[in-house]
């Protein structure tokens, strides 16, 4: 982890509120694990306001021409501003930060699960990239609201069968991930590990549907952050099991933003 | 060659005025990720308490224009931890350590004091009587001038080293608190803390924070700090750890000109988490520019 | 077809909760060259006090990280002439004034108060006993209950519309001010005034206002006005007249969440002269989006 | 007056650090009068800081072609932010504000001196060119610090003769404005009506040196700002004859920025 300079090279609408940017770090040489974000500063050195770094999830990132890839959603402020960078324009990055997907947990022949809800999918998309360069199966499950508000399907389908889903049954079937996941079961879905990044309603309803289930699934979660390092305690999450050993506060930015489902307490 | 960065803290010598803020640095370890600790004036750690402290639930941050709120509330694994765990490392580090101690009950405090400060390594308390995210204790002890100078003589007694009073900026006189712990013995002041404060979700109609009021810190308040670490200066006669929205190496210099002889760098460090070697790399150069030879020349230099 | 955005202010009846904050919009001429000032809910105009005041020394204003500083020191032409020219050409302009008052001794207010208040158009009195920027009266009247209550009661014995006592957050315990105006007959109160805060020039080592110290307004000190408001307001019966940062509609419906019925524009003017025009005509489809079909229930509708 | 959106035309170096923006106003169609000025927003609308407007002088204006000019000194952080601005950009102007210039009490035959000093010139220059229109004769002292803080000076040289005078000396006279008008009032120069603008030092040591001329002297002060408008009393000044009729404080932003010399105090 480190503090980058980084340049924009290209900037592009997915939907009418996501955004993809892609950025140069000539710097950047360390190790990006999918699962990881970055702390992008907002304001430039000249103002105060806003005065926070958004922690954004690696949605790719191409480590032969250090060029990281975020998706976002514009919802305040601070996405707004990075909405409207143009190439050539300079951001200021710290990061990577915080404990990503376990990659290399999953083996040639394993069978990757992966269910994004809505801006959930990008962290889930540099993920799929390297399960299957690994050799790992990849069925992935999107879930939107719509679909005018649906992105990187056809991105997903490179790693193999993609299911969509919508609330409003414009895109894919009618639905949520978690009727998805009744529904691809049903229909023979197989597999060994899960991986969730979504709005937590769904990482709620997705851990009380998983109760039991045995199988490893880990989530990607959010929480307001200020240092995003682990020093100042803003994004703590009880352990599940208070009575665990280790049973200390987590930090999403450090020990997460990925857990085990079940690990620890989904709140806000 | 004399060290133009080097100040003096009441009996303690520090080679740079540089700190971090306590409760923005946790205890050290993770900024030791990007830069050796060794280069600051000294390590400020997280309040330290008798137990271990959870904290308030989640949403505990909230940003706000120019600043933001916290509510930790004072998350910390406990005096034992931090003895065993915390302290011996950052003593392995080689920088001097101030140890901010906070309670529910006077108690509570002087028993934290009394161990944490004979550990290696610690030169100074921070006495925290006015953290604004706790039910008990923390603010209410700040704010009237007789139980903060209770609370210093108890702390004083049982110390074996300086005992800095950390004052809460929520008051209508602050002048008369510090002039409080003042004759009760302390041998420091830092100021300020957070101002209490309450941020809004429109839409849910709810606080942003979990515990409704958090405190503010960042640049938005660095107006208030420097007016009161003037008032304070011109009014007693101890050294003042100075803080409040420090971003920049001029910065550092307006808190000395108002009268602190070291400052402690807060929320900055979330917006860069480099800033306070930076902030030291740069004095020198600010200092020539200014013609000043001496960083301490300019403590309580404003001229009013 | 219900006016959304009407609110009352106890016994006042307002189009919108919409007005300028007292020394941000002078007695209205300039701003009147923008706009028709019959949009704004009621227009209050600078302090005014028994005598012209020519106001301290330059330079009066410095900006901060997300706010500025003022010491204007009252300027203002003084009762006669305000009561001669300035009050009659805003009584034209159909819009209701409320009068913000300020001065020396309680004689001094009782004075203004009783002419002032017989003015055609004015609807309240803003007893104005926060000023950080004068050396007598102003905040002294507004740091102690017992002058605070005392102040109050001896204005409202000669007022003949209802008044609005205007707080100075710079104290420990806002709730204990207000409860005590409250007691002495109050009709409602403005809060907040500005912080008391200081501003340094580093080369010229020198405060930036020439008064030294000034008042802190702007977007920095929101969340400290929406905790004092949302304090008072679950503690005291009165309506609120909230201000502090407001600089959005968004801001505007935070503020009667958090306790306000009416609220006033300050700062925000200066970043953009067109402000509360814009505000007025954002909130019908801001209100719409939320679901919500008058204003007026959202004041005090946070979920704590 | 009104709030108008600007599109960055052009923006050049000028000095190493004095910088010259060119912005197109299509909106804009009031009159402008050489010596007001325009406060200029700094932060979009998503930022909060630096919060308050700066006022720069209009350096120039084209009313067919709704071109406004800005000559501006990086100073602080607003003006370094302007610096930074790009063609294309938007800019939010609010103006045209102030009493400027009597550019029309000078008629076809008058002698106009204009007397700069540094970042005082650009407002000269917008005059010289409405006055030398109006067939006055304009003659113009440069004050800099030296060759390379020089600028304006061919811009001024088509409206009548010119003197620069530096501090080093590296370009023209070594000097003052003062020892200028000195030396070049006793090489003959003749003129009828004073025009200044410069640094407060400047304008009081003209001050001292013009007392009890006669002719009048027309200065352009500077003044911390909130409102630009004359509604919050930040820029009051004082008449210097506090005995005179008319005798209230007068406003920078409203009844100035330009004076008589000797109507108000000069100071910070
Ligand atoms: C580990 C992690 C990875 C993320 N990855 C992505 C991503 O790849 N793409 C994407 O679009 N979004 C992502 N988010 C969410 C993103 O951080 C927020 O949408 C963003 O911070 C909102 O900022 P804003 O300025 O637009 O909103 P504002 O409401 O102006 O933000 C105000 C403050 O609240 C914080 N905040 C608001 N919403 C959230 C949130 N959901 N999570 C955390 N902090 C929040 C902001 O960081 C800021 O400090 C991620 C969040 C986390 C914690
Ligand atoms: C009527 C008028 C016309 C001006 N015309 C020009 C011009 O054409 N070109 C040019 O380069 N400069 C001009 N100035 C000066 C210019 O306004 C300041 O240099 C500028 O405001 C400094 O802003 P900053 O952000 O760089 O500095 P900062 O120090 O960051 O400014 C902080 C605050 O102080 C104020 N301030 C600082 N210096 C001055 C000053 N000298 N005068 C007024 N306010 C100040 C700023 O406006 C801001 O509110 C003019 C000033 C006035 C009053
Ligand atoms: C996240 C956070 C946690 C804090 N925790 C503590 C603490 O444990 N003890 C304490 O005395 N002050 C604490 N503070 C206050 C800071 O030490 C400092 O006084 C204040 O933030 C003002 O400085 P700043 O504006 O540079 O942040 C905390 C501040 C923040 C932002
Ligand atoms: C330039 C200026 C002048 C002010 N003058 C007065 C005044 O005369 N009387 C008063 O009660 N408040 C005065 N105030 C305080 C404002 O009315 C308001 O309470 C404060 O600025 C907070 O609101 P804001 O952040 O929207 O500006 C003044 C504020 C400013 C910035
Ligand atoms: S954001 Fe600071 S500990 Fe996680
Ligand atoms: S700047 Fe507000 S009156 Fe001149």
């Amino acid at each position: 982890m480190n503090k980058y300079l980084g340049t924009i090279l290209n900037s592009a609408r997915l939907t009418s509120n996501v955004f993809k940017l892609v950025v140069s770090v000539p710097e950047l040489t360390e190790n990006v694990t999918p699962g990881q974000f970055c702390q992008i500063r907002i304001a430039t050195e000249l103002s105060h306001d806003p005065l926070l770094r958004r922690p954004i999830s690696v949605a790719d990132y191409d480590p032969t021409r250090q060029k990281l890839t975020f998706i976002i959603r514009e919802s305040g402020r601070g996405t707004k501003f990075l909405a409207r960078l143009v190439p050539g324009q300079q951001i200021d990055l710290f990061g990577p930060l915080g404990t990503g997907f376990p990659v290399h947990r999953l083996v040639k022949g394993d069978r990757a699960l992966l269910i994004a809800g809505g801006i959930g999918a990008p962290p889930l998309y540099y993920l799929a990239r390297q399960l299957h360069a690994n050799g790992v199966e990849c069925a992935t499950i999107l879930g939107f609201r719509s679909h005018s508000e649906s992105f990187l399907i056809d991105e997903f389908s490179q790693f193999g069968p993609v299911r969509v889903v919508t609330d409003d049954g414009t895109l894919g079937s009618c639905g949520n991930v978690c009727t998805e996941i009744t529904a691809w079961t049903s229909e023979g879905l197989d597999w060994t590990h899960g991986f969730a990044c979504g709005p937590l309603p769904m990482l709620q309803a997705l851990q009380a549907q998983l109760a039991g289930d045995g199988r490893p699934v880990w989530v990607s979660l959010e929480k307001r952050m200020a240092c995003g390092l682990g020093a100042c305690a803003a994004c703590t999450c009880r352990p599940a099991n208070p009575n665990s050993t280790a049973s200390g506060p987590r930090l999403v930015c450090k020990d997460g933003p990925v857990f085990l489902l079940g690990e620890v307490e989904l709140g806000e | 060659m004399n060290n133009p960065l080097a100040v003096k803290l009441g009996s303690i010598q520090l080679k740079n005025p540089i700190m971090p803020a306590s409760g923005c640095f946790g205890f050290g370890q993770e900024f030791a990720q990007l830069y050796d600790l060794k280069q600051l004036g000294a390590v400020v750690v997280k309040a330290v308490t008798l137990r271990p402290i959870w904290g308030n639930p989640t949403p505990r941050v909230a940003e706000t224009p120019g600043g933001m709120l916290n509510a930790i509330g004072l998350q910390n694994p406990g005096l034992d931890v931090v003895c065993r765990e915390k302290l011996p490392w950052l003593a392995e580090q080689d920088v001097p350590i101030i140890v901010n101690i906070a309670g529910e009950t006077v108690a509570d405090y002087v028993a934290v004091a009394e161990t944490v400060s004979r550990q290696t390594g610690v030169i100074a308390l921070e006495l925290n009587i006015s953290c604004p995210n706790v039910q008990k204790g923390g603010m209410a002890f700040g704010t009237s001038p007789e139980t903060a100078a209770e609370l210093t003589r108890a702390v004083k007694a049982v110390s074996s080293v300086p005992v800095f009073v950390k004052l809460s900026p929520n008051v209508t006189d602050i002048v008369e608190i510090a002039q409080a712990v003042e004759a009760a013995g302390a041998d420091g002041l830092s100021l300020i803390n957070t101002l209490l404060g309450l941020a809004i979700d429109l839409r849910k109609r709810r606080p942003i924070l979990a515990n409704v009021t958090g405190g503010l810190s960042g640049p938005a308040i660095k107006p208030v700090a420097l007016r009161m670490i003037h008032q304070v200066y011109r009014a007693v006669a101890l050294p003042i750890i100075g803080m409040g929205g420090i971003s920049s190496a001029e910065d550092v210099l307006e808190f000395m000109l108002a009268g602190a002889s070291a400052v402690a760098v807060g929320t900055a460090n979330f917006v860069d988490p480099l800033i306070m070697p930076r902030i030291i790399n740069q004095l020198p150069g600010l200092l020539a520019e200014l013609g000043v030879n001496s960083i301490s020349e300019l403590i309580g230099a404003l001229e009013v």
